[in-house]
């Protein structure tokens, strides 16, 4: 019996942090600067598609394109905030969210132009198949991979967040535009960098999460659900707020499934709904 | 008419109201005065319920009738007759001055849960609002957002008054507002009728010492002393207070 | 000169009647989730109008192309009035999914329109409308069949049925759990996933505990299939153990590919697969990745390519006349030979009737196919056939 | 001072541009006869923005889960239609109460949240109801749709493939139920909401239970989406588990925010425009409608903020 619970605790800690992954740059973006960016699935959906066609197309090694999809979702995020996104950050959450719906209907449609409906498949590379044996249990390689990743980008995040100047400058700027720009923050770049980094981090997430999730032009609305519970059950603004939410809701959901199947779809939703029934802000939120 | 009992509240370490007693009778016109973070604001939410205090009672009414009132929500204290206007303005921006005042005699009449009939049939609570508005000259058609800083201060006043207070508590009403515009405004508070009760935190001396009937001197949420404008003009704490130590002769 | 006149008259109405063209409104799930299976479908028609001219008796076909955009019972049945009102289309085709063909068959059945499904599975549309003709596939035709195969030849006595909390899961379920069951089989217990399910390792892992000896799955098309797929590999289920069964959707073309040899020595039921070798279906696979890309065919395109077929040959046979009575009694018994095989309209219940082939995954020079070791031919739809035996 | 309730008599007034818009909604019956099943489902989808706009527009609580009352509607009226009696309009008045009780019910704990929390919670209740719906299939008929019941026609009058009596009935019950709206939203209550909307804060400092009020506005909100539910089972004879799904509470929101939240016709504007957009471009481009559908959408929010009716009203305020 102890065997399995590790294993659902395993899966479950994996699961979560895919989930962290997918919504760590949605906490940036809505997180820290308050835009409601509904289009987060979309720069995930850029960074899959960039990775898969470097993959299938090009023949480079998967760890080789994470990079490249994290590049390529940021430059897409930058572009998009210079043209749409700049001129509503003080606009209404509502006209926020009508803009980034209406950018996931059109990154839908242009994906199934240029890639077709078709669901893309890609082939892990040796060392990230199958499982590694441990202690009589088996835990899947590539869970274990995305396990160290995500600790590495929190790491990363937490401490370019909290303890750089440039990590300083965002908060600053986020917290109070017109002080920020009293003291000479460059506020119009840090939120274009910002920006950035969100987009980024979602092209990240979706070249990831294809081994697992698949992909094809249909994502950018099929997981903006499970990321937008993440992101408000973690708590706005707080990235160990969204670690820890993606951690909850990832193992509570492997558990669920597992001792109680019945419960099955119920369970992610009850346990977002009981979180923030009992904390409004999120877990770690501020606000 | 408002009398607090041994209130009590901090913040972790932070006191920001010990032991206060108060007692406000009827019809008296007080001034609340003290540094800044003496806790004055703080006061006026731990009595209108906006903050839950750690200990201590507060009762509303006279004699008989006075009823404690520690425990109950906000609304309920309003509708008992207590009101109060806020330091910072908060109003209904894209709401008229009359649409604002109008719902406030509505809610102190208890129409306004009834969504059946249209507003033009509640023509009397409009008119009230329109007299009070006009008492104060507030102008009635412009949106809230497009009102003068200090006709802002003044809608303040009104949907206080609109709820037809036995006590009214105005938090720094003047604040913000020029010199010339504030004696106006306090005029306006002056010829409120004598059955009010009013306290008022305020800064400016001139203003305390011309309108206040008694003042009370807050200090790290604790009550100094409160007196006439005489004793308090004569003592010399309040000076030092205000002016710490007295490095030139009196 | 009178009689000339009107004899006149009567050829161009007729000709007239020729000319005009036979408009066919092809409603399928164009966007949103289910837009890859409207897509192939579409690709399956236009092959077999490629392959086979766009005129039949003498008046061109029209194609009047709608999508519904994912399962939304209300606006296909806007659209297919609107067809009939609006478009006067004469023949209702296409329908990928279950709720969208039964608010159709109302139609079809009040408008007196001919209506071919081309993909819906579930077995009780057909009794929508006495206008309708089915040319894919129903869920008990494939899984009844398979249940009692297992049981039987395939030498199966215990099964675990793992398969997606929804409609067609419930169906294919039930039947596989019934015939399984009538034929000496045992369920060692079953469980649900839910309907969005990125994950399935809990589910894997609760079966690898069970350790039945084989292991019964229904999910749909997609993502998922490779997705448990790979979780199986990483719970450590041997497939020479515990036997996997499942639907043809769970080693389609791309489920496989991403699966790699997890697949290995999955056995599935179904009654079409584009690597068979049959003349007619290489033909098919090369004119169909001409008109879609150089995709491959799957059981959508099949669908829609024999849907065609039966229409062509139904207005053969009334010379061009598409009023609903004449175009269903010419397909009732209609019988052909289709990529798939051999294929019939079951006279009686008008639905249809196919061989299902039993396959196994394995490697075959270098690539996972679906070898078929075992075929049972022409089944009929047992819950067509129940429901026929009830009246 | 007879000024007063002057002023607030102007407001309620029914305007001339008011009466024009309703003959104009009676044109498809003569000139586009073969849209009626189309204009019926953009009756039925206004009035579900309508009942939306009560909450997002007046009271100022988002919700991302709206589609559970109007699912909610649709199966009660299914339900009806097959256990009970098939009689439409007391069918839509029950299922406007059941709509309306579960509202009330959810309201206890829906409106003690705000922001993001709030949207989720709504969202939650939904999703939540889908799936109680789809694992009840017994009683829902689960993802094939409620089957073995029809509503033939109302008050006598069948309902025909030509959609004339569907859109008759669709315009009918949406006009009964604006004048509902337009009443409240010109009522004392209608003026609490929008203080609440404008200043949540101030409203106890007046003596508002504004608690209460929130209720009762999600409950009416929640009867009003449950008629628009009802509605479209009536006119067609079909539910399924869409009714309740999460497309449809973000579309309802779209099409709100599209038209412009808080005006009363912004939810009846939204809903002409996207649906017969969504009509036309799907017609022209089956595959790839949804790039026209979004860009219709970026366009709006970067030239018409707060949707087509608020950029109107400020290009004439601009021009005045």
């Amino acid at each position: 019996m102890f065997s399995s619970l590790a294993a659902v605790l395993f899966d479950g800690f994996a699961y979560g942090m895919l989930l962290f992954l997918l919504s760590v740059g949605l906490s940036v973006t809505l997180g820290m600067m308050n835009f409601v960016n509904l289009a987060h699935c979309s720069f995930a959906m850029v960074g899959g598609y960039a990775a898969v066609t470097l993959a299938n197309r090009f023949g480079w090694p998967f760890l080789a394109t994470l990079p490249v999809a994290f590049i390529v979702a940021g430059a897409i995020a930058i572009l998009l905030e210079r043209l749409l996104f700049r001129r509503l950050y003080r606009a209404s959450d509502l006209d926020q969210c009508l803009l980034t719906i209406g950018i996931v209907f059109i990154s839908i449609a242009a994906f199934a132009w240029f890639y077709t409906t078709e669901q893309q498949s890609t082939q892990l590379p040796a060392f990230l198949q199958g499982s590694i044996q441990a202690g009589g249990m088996s835990f899947a390689s590539y869970r274990l991979f995305l396990i160290v990743v995500a600790l590495l980008v929190t790491g990363l995040l937490i401490a370019g967040i909290e303890h750089t100047r440039f990590g300083a400058r965002v908060r600053a700027a986020v917290d109070n535009q017109r002080m920020a720009r009293g003291l000479g923050i460059d506020v119009d770049r840090t939120f274009m960098l910002t920006f950035a980094i969100g987009g980024g981090l979602a092209g990240l997430g979706g070249a990831l999460s294809i081994q697992v999730i698949g992909l094809d032009p249909s994502f950018a609305l099929t997981f903006l659900v499970y990321v937008l519970i993440v992101v408000s059950v973690g708590g706005l603004g707080s990235i160990g707020g969204s670690f820890a939410a993606a951690t909850v809701l990832g193992i509570s959901d492997m558990a669920g499934k597992y001792y109680f199947p019945w419960l099955g779809a119920f369970l992610i939703y009850l346990v977002m709904v009981a979180l923030l029934m009992w904390r409004p802000v999120g877990l770690f939120g501020r606000r | 008419m408002l009398s607090v009992k041994k209130l009590n509240k901090s913040f972790g370490s932070l006191v920001v109201a010990q032991d206060i007693d108060l007692a406000l009778p009827k019809g008296t016109r007080y001034a609340l005065i003290g540094p800044n973070g003496a806790g004055k604001t703080t006061l006026i939410n731990l009595v209108t319920g906006m903050l839950r205090p750690d200990s201590g009672q507060i009762f509303l009414g006279e004699g008989e009738n006075q009823a404690e009132i520690t425990a109950l929500q906000p609304y309920r204290r309003v509708r008992q007759g207590l009101a109060r206007t806020f330091q910072i303005n908060t109003l209904f921006p894209r709401l008229t001055a009359l649409e604002s005042v109008t719902l406030a005699v509505l809610e102190r009449e208890g129409h306004a849960h009834n969504w059946w009939r249209g507003l033009p049939a509640f023509g009397p609570a409009a008119d009230e609002a329109a007299s009070i508005l006009g008492s104060l000259n507030v102008p009635a058609e412009k949106p809230t957002r497009e009102l003068a800083y200090g006709q802002q201060r003044l809608l303040e006043i009104a949907l206080a008054l609109a709820t037809r207070p036995r006590v009214l508590l105005l938090d720094e009403p003047a604040a913000g507002v020029p010199r010339d515009e504030s004696a106006a405004l306090f005029a306006a508070v002056e010829n409120l009728s004598r059955e009010l009760t009013v306290l008022f935190i305020e800064h400016d001396m001139n203003v305390v010492f011309r309108f206040a009937s008694r003042i009370i001197v807050m200090v790290g949420g604790r009550i100094l002393l409160e007196g006439t404008p005489d004793e308090i003009g004569r003592d010399e704490r309040v000076r030092e207070v205000y002016l710490g130590r007295s490095r030139h002769a009196a | 000169m009178l009689r000339v006149i009107l004899a006149a008259a009567l050829a161009t109405a007729f000709a007239a009647h020729a000319q005009q063209p036979v408009k066919i409104g092809l409603v399928m799930t164009l966007s949103g989730q289910f837009a890859d299976a409207g897509n192939q479908m579409h690709n399956g028609v236009k092959t077999y109008m490629k392959m086979h001219g766009d005129t039949v008796a003498g008046r061109k076909i029209e194609l009047v192309v709608k999508d519904t955009g994912g399962p939304a019972p209300d606006v296909a049945k806007r659209i297919a009035q609107e067809l009939v009102v609006r478009d006067g289309v004469d023949i209702l085709a296409g329908w990928v999914l279950t709720p969208n063909a039964m608010a159709a068959g109302d139609v079809s059945a009040e408008a007196k329109k001919f209506m071919v499904v081309m993909n819906a599975a579930t077995s009780v549309i057909i009794t929508k409308s006495p206008y309708m003709i089915r040319t894919s596939v129903t869920l008990p035709q494939v899984m009844e069949t398979f249940g009692t195969w297992a049981a039987t030849k395939g030498g199966i006595r215990q099964s675990y049925t793992m398969v997606t909390d929804y409609g067609p899961g419930h169906d294919s379920e039930n039947a596989f759990t019934s015939a399984f069951k009538a034929a000496g089989g045992s369920i060692a217990g079953s469980v649900r996933f839910p309907v969005a399910n990125p994950d399935f390792s809990a589910f894997v892992q609760r079966a690898k505990d069970l350790a039945p000896e084989s292991i019964f799955i229904f999910i749909p098309g997609g993502a998922q299939p490779a997705a448990l797929g790979k979780a199986m590999a990483e719970r450590g289920i041997d497939k020479k153990k515990t036997k996997v069964l499942g639907s043809g959707e769970t080693t389609a073309e791309a489920a496989l590919k991403s699966m790699g040899d997890n697949a290995l020595d999955i056995i599935t039921a179904w009654h079409y697969d584009y690597m068979s070798k049959s003349p007619l279906n290489q033909k098919f696979v090369k004119e169909y990745q001409g008109v879609a890309g150089g995709r491959n065919p799957d059981f959508f395109s099949v669908g829609g390519y024999d849907g065609m077929h039966a229409i062509y040959e139904v207005l053969k046979k009334t010379g061009g006349k598409t009023d609903a009575e004449a175009l269903v009694a010419a397909a009732k018994g209609l019988k052909w030979e289709s990529p798939r095989g051999p294929m019939m309209i079951d006279p009686d219940t008008r639905d249809v009737v196919q061989n299902v082939y039993i396959r196994r995954v394995q490697k075959v020079g270098g690539e996972l196919v679906n070898v078929p070791f075992d075929t049972i031919p022409m089944v009929k739809d047992p819950a067509g056939e129940r429901r026929k035996a009830q009246k | 001072m007879a000024g007063a309730s002057e002023q607030l008599a102007r407001q309620v007034r029914w305007r001339p541009l008011e009466t024009a818009f309703w003959l104009a909604a009676l044109a498809p019956f003569a000139v586009a006869p073969s849209y009626l099943s189309l204009a019926s489902q953009v009756a039925i989808t206004a009035l579900f923005a309508l009942s939306l706009d009560l909450l997002v527009g007046y009271a100022g609580l988002v919700s991302l889960g709206h589609a559970a009352f109007f699912g909610f509607g649709a199966y009660s009226a299914g339900l009806i239609a097959k256990h009970c009696w098939s009689e439409p309009l007391s069918a839509l008045v029950v299922s406007a109460a059941l709509a309306g009780l579960l509202g009330y019910a959810l309201s206890h704990i829906v409106v003690r949240f705000r922001h993001l929390a709030l949207i989720m919670l709504t969202l939650g209740f939904g999703l939540l109801l889908l799936e109680a719906a789809n694992s009840a299939s017994a009683l829902t008929g689960g993802a094939d749709g409620l089957q073995g019941f029809r509503v033939p026609g109302v008050l006598g009058f069948k309902f025909d493939l030509y959609g004339r009596t569907a859109y008759a009935y669709s315009l009918l019950v949406l006009f009964l139920c604006f004048l509902v709206a337009r009443r409240i939203i010109h009522s004392p209550f209608g003026l609490a909401l929008r203080g609440i909307r404008e200043n949540a804060l101030r409203m106890p400092a007046i003596g508002s239970a504004s608690q209460a009020h929130l209720r009762k506005a999600y409950t009416l909100s929640a009867a009003l989406a449950g008629i628009a539910g009802a509605l479209l089972t009536h006119t067609t004879s079909t539910v399924s588990l869409e009714v309740l799904s999460f497309g449809r509470s973000a579309d309802v929101l779209v099409i709100l925010i599209l038209g412009g939240a808080g005006r009363l016709y912004g939810g009846i504007l939204g809903a002409i425009i996207y649906m017969v957009a969504r009509d036309q471009f799907s017609g022209v481009n089956p595959q790839y409608w949804y790039f026209w559908i979004g860009l219709l959408l970026v366009a709006v929010v970067m030239f018409l903020p707060n949707g087509i009716l608020g950029g109107v009203s400020a290009l004439r305020k601009k021009a005045q």
